[in-house]
């Protein structure tokens, strides 16, 4: 590996099956950019991440994490991304509570239909997670290369 | 006077069984036990029963009825643990019992007072004989924790009441959280690193929680990747006290025992009390254990819950 | 011959020794004090008897890596872990955690011996520290252990002044070569007021009859494990903060570069340690209290010539959330003698 | 000096697929020949790094002098990875550990009886052909092996062709738990089995099987006029070290992995009923 290659975040968005999913296939097959860094992992509803999954992501390189899932009202199973919302806004400020910055954790509603949505967001969660740096809090440092 | 009311519990029914605390070897020892008719004598309550009998309740047969003995601050442990049907109300007869702070021996160690083989309280003072001659010590400066962040002096749950309560609270007990929320990103990262590094994943916390009480923790299962008992990595640390704190999330009554339980002295409860302050503020008041069969704010909505990318000093407000 | 030390002095000791090897003391570090590694910002608090952690993790470290596997394809790379190589001195134990090195080396050094721990043995230099003021949840002398006059390579005694070292190795010899001589008899008063306070400590006469291994099936029917053990929480707290605990469990971790095998300390107290595919013949916590129990004081004295597997440190008094502790457990089971 | 706990490499050159959930591996050196040599009813540990590590007892006899057999039931995360993995994967093994059998000290000259259940073949499998390749050494053998069904019978083949031939001059008598087509032998369970087959109590008896078909075969070679001390069996508790040391298959004052995993039935009663 090169030492002088710039460095560029790892992002792990985990993308609602129903809604997210579809959003980022659209915004692929429309050909819309966002960066490549960021790694789609499919769950089956907003409500299905586990904060480990969060922060084994972190623990295996990931500079960001992201949920994506479909708008409030819209849930596949009616009501699963009500309880993520509320999951997720004290997941989050826990972490930040620990120390890990509020700018590495995010979510977003992305429905099937916007795919310049789920452009735009990853483009602009990759430029945030950029200007905070590499994660080194919730690294497991056995993981490094 | 406790043990003259649950004599007198016995004539009506002489098999039941009542959970309190045992005298030990040092002054401190006081070790949660169940009792019986015939040892029902060894039976002691005093300011040394610092330990919280909800969880205790969990690992003992219910063949009989049981009596028990419940601090303020214990009781919103038990009703926590009827709401989650892991204890039947109707199984016990709670006695809730005065409380006016309990005392940590740890603390008293920790004023350098060495040696110590008795503790006998005078009022406000404790007076202390050692090995190398006798020593006061004002009770106040040596409560545990909890005490100094009491919920207040009400049982939430009793079938009867022996002796009075006081409210040991002193000031804010957010104003720690609150000044973990002004700091920096990475201050606050290094004030959790120092505290969670001496972590020896005895699994105290986790065992000693009234809100812990899943039969199968995910911690003790190897198929998780989850290195249990090895602080293999820094991240191993952090991973399992983010998800222990979160896990109890909603369910958590601030009963202290976490802080009070841990070996190295960790300030445990400041990560669960931050969620209940979160908790309140985004969801409105709400407190774990208050009454049986609520519905804690984890497992309920609204549809004008506010969003999660907010931002928050702190995580705070 | 004796050697001694102005106590002023003993910073500057101490970074004599930091600068050629690996010095470890009891240091506080957020409020507690372990043994840790000695630099010249620690704060070394060598008034306090009872460090949380016992002193085996210079020997035995609570996880340790053993071997790292590379995996391509079918095959495999196998890199066994190094060895300790550099010398290191672990300053101010106390009698019972030098008795615990003891114990230690029965189970790490009797065949087949240990590499990683033989190692660290014998590439450390252990100087004790003797018991100023004892405690009350002190129980060595039960053991045969004086605080007055504690073991190792190098044994001190600390009064207001002035350290007092006695070398019982060479390598401890050679740790206090540069220092002045003394008369033997210059810490005789303070031992002796150690043993004075030893002679009054509470615990110091517990009945450890009936703990041979002739009476193991005895003991271990008992019928009051089941009340003894009812209040255990099943935490590893003592286990942890035992300086005669050995039990270790091996995991192996996928880095996603490479596999790491580390052995790391368990507890018998864990619901997981006897754990099969088809279950655990230890299925309540009375069997795992028990087997604690048991192991200290009836099958490790029945495989070592007597000799109890505790050292009285008395830590697990101190720290057990429950109050649930050995002195109970010999108090209750042990012998009673007829009045 | 690293031995004891690190492991070597091994080569996985054959897989049989005995029975629905019984393979048997063969496994060598990386440049051939055995890793280590072994007595019967030794055991070692096997691992995939990266799932686990596992003991198991060594099924081929010491005898075979090119490599070693285990015969592995799934039943766990390292035996799940065992069946599924191909000829030609490396794994790492270490061993021998334990007690073996004692073939060459209180079993020689002995009318021998075998008694295995389901897969507690695996251990016995090893003395049994130990005993076969030193025959002249043991007096009467006698083999009673049963299992669930049919397909469940551990080694079928070379228990047909091998041990039953006349040439080995040992019998086998094989009995399966229910009725099932194509099967005109012994119906019923083993314990049962062994008293109707009504053995003379001289016999020097190693038996293996589930814990349950023990303790009723121990009742059946009681009643039978068996001494405890004529029986020895072999045990099994979670192992991690195999040295001793780390504590795990501590019963009583005795290590499984290292006082045992053989024992005769007279020292296990003066241990504490553990296991």
């Amino acid at each position: 590996m090169s030492m002088n290659r710039e460095w560029t975040p790892n992002i792990v968005a985990f993308c609602c099956n129903w809604c997210s999913y579809a959003g980022a296939d659209l915004a692929g097959s429309g050909r819309m950019n966002y960066p490549a860094n960021v790694k789609i992992i499919r769950i089956p509803c907003s409500c299905r991440l586990n904060p480990m999954f969060i922060l084994r992501a972190f623990q295996r390189g990931a500079d960001g994490v992201i949920l994506c899932g479909c708008h409030p009202g819209d849930c596949h199973y009616s009501t699963g991304n009500y309880y993520a919302r509320r999951r997720m806004t004290v997941l989050f400020s826990l972490l930040d509570y620990m120390g890990i910055e509020r700018g590495r954790t995010r979510v977003e509603w992305v429905s099937a239909a916007e795919g310049a949505k789920f452009a735009a967001t990853m483009n602009d969660f990759v430029k945030t997670v950029t200007e905070l740096g590499e994660n080194k809090k919730l690294g497991d440092l056995r993981c490094k290369k | 006077m406790i043990v003259n009311r649950l004599q007198e519990l016995l004539q009506d029914d002489e098999n039941l069984q009542f959970v309190g605390w045992e005298k030990g070897e040092t002054p401190f020892d006081r070790t949660p036990k169940t009792f019986t008719a015939e040892t029902l004598g060894n039976l002691c309550y005093d300011s040394f029963c610092g330990s919280n009998l909800s969880k205790y309740l969990l690992s003992q047969k219910t063949d009989k009825k049981t009596v028990v003995l419940l601090k303020p601050c214990d009781s919103y442990s038990f009703n926590q643990l009827c709401t989650e049907r892991r204890l039947n109300r109707d199984a016990y007869h709670v006695i809730g019992v005065g409380c006016k702070g309990k005392i940590d021996g740890e603390k008293i160690r920790k004023t350098g007072i060495k040696g110590i083989l008795s503790v006998r309280e005078e009022g406000e003072t404790l007076k202390i004989e050692t090995l190398y001659g006798t020593t006061e010590i004002p009770r106040k400066d040596v409560l545990l924790d909890k005490c100094l962040a009491c919920k207040g002096k009400e049982h939430k749950c009793a079938d009867e009441v022996l002796g009075e309560s006081e409210d040991t609270c002193v000031g804010d007990k957010y104003e720690t959280v609150a000044k973990l929320e002004a700091m920096t990103p990475d201050e606050r990262f290094a004030f959790w690193r120092e505290e969670l590094s001496k972590c020896i994943r005895c699994n105290a916390c986790r065992n000693a929680c009234p809100a812990c009480s899943c039969i199968k923790c995910v911690f003790d299962n190897p198929n998780s990747g989850v290195q249990n008992k090895a602080a293999a990595d820094d991240f191993e640390e952090n991973l399992f006290h983010i998800i222990r704190a979160y896990h109890v999330a909603g369910r958590c009554t601030d009963c202290g025992e976490c802080s009070r339980v841990c070996p190295q002295g960790i300030p445990l409860h400041l990560l669960n009390r931050k969620i209940i302050r979160d908790v309140n503020e985004f969801y409105g008041d709400y407190q774990a254990g208050d009454a049986i069969g609520q519905r804690h704010p984890l497992t309920d909505f609204t549809f004008e819950d506010s969003e999660p990318n907010a931002e928050r000093k702190g995580g705070g407000k | 011959m004796m050697k001694k030390l102005p106590l002023e002095q003993l910073p500057a000791f101490l970074k004599g020794i930091s600068e050629t090897k690996t010095l470890v003391a009891p240091v506080e570090k957020g409020g507690q004090v372990n043994f840790d590694l000695w630099t010249e910002d620690s704060t070394l608090r060598l008034d306090v008897l009872k460090t949380v952690k016992s002193a085996k993790g210079a020997f035995f470290p609570q996880v340790e890596d053993i071997v790292h596997f590379q995996m391509q394809g079918k095959n495999i790379d196998i890199h066994p872990a190094e060895v300790l190589t550099e010398d290191f001195v672990l300053f101010g134990v106390r009698a019972c955690d030098a008795r615990s090195f003891e114990l230690l080396d029965r189970v790490f050094l009797s065949d087949p011996t240990d590499p990683f721990y033989a190692a660290r043995r014998a590439h450390g230099t252990v100087v004790t520290l003797a018991c100023n003021r004892p405690e009350e949840t002190c129980f060595c002398t039960n053991f045969g252990i004086d605080g007055a006059d504690p073991a190792g390579d190098l044994s001190a005694w600390m009064t207001e002044d002035t350290l007092y070292f006695q070398a019982n190795t060479e390598k401890g010899a050679a740790l206090v070569a540069g220092l002045a001589d003394c008369d033997d008899g210059e810490i005789t008063e303070t031992q002796n007021s150690i043993r004075e306070i030893l002679n009054k400590l509470p615990l110091s006469n517990l009945n450890l009859t009936g703990f041979e291994g002739d009476h193991l099936k005895e003991r271990f029917d008992d019928p009051r494990w089941e009340e003894l053990s009812r209040g255990c929480l099943g935490c590893g707290t003592c286990t942890f903060v035992c300086p005669t605990c050995q039990c270790y469990d091996v995991k192996d971790f996928d880095s996603g570069n490479g596999i790491r095998r580390f052995r790391c300390w368990d507890s018998c107290m864990f619901s997981d340690f006897t754990l099969m595919a088809h279950g655990t013949n230890r299925p309540t916590q009375k069997e795992r209290f028990r087997q604690r129990f048991m192991h200290k004081l009836v099958y490790f004295p029945s495989n070592n010539d007597g000799i109890y597997s505790c050292v009285g440190c008395g830590r697990c008094l101190e720290k057990c959330p429950q109050s649930n502790h050995i002195v109970n457990v010999i108090k209750t089971l042990g012998v009673k003698e007829d009045a | 000096m690293h031995d004891n706990i690190i492991p070597m490499l091994g080569v996985v050159t054959d897989i049989r697929t005995d029975t629905p959930d019984i393979k048997t591996f063969r496994v060598e050196g990386v440049n051939g020949g055995k890793c280590f040599e072994h007595m019967p009813g030794q055991c070692a540990m096997l691992s995939v790094p990266g799932v686990g590590e596992a003991m198991f007892s060594i099924t081929s006899s010491p005898t075979v002098k090119d490599y070693q057999e285990f015969s592995i039931k799934k039943c766990g995360c390292v035996t799940e990875w065992l069946h599924h993995m191909d000829v030609g994967q490396q794994i790492t093994i270490r061993g021998p550990y334990g007690r073996p059998f004692p073939v060459d000290d209180a079993l020689l000259g002995k009318d021998l009886l075998f008694i295995a259940g389901g897969v507690g073949l695996a251990p016995l499998h090893s003395v049994i052909n130990y005993v076969l390749d030193n025959r002249s050494k043991y007096g009467k053998v006698d083999i009673v092996y049963g299992s669930r069904s049919k397909e469940d019978l551990l080694d079928l083949p070379e228990i047909q062709s091998v041990w039953a031939d006349p040439a080995s001059d040992m019998k086998v008598h094989l009995t399966i738990d229910r009725e099932q087509e194509g099967w005109d032998g012994h119906v019923g369970f083993v314990p049962n089995f062994v008293k109707e087959l009504d053995f003379h109590p001289d016999r020097t008896v190693l038996v293996c099987g589930p814990p349950i078909m023990i303790k009723f075969v121990l009742e059946a070679l009681t009643s039978l006029g068996f001494e405890k001390t004529q029986v020895y069996t072999t045990m099994e508790l979670r192992m991690k070290c195999g040295v001793g040391k780390c504590g795990r298959c501590n019963i009583g004052d005795k290590y499984v992995c290292k006082d045992g995993p053989v024992f005769r039935f007279d020292e296990l009663d003066e241990l504490p009923a553990e296991y």
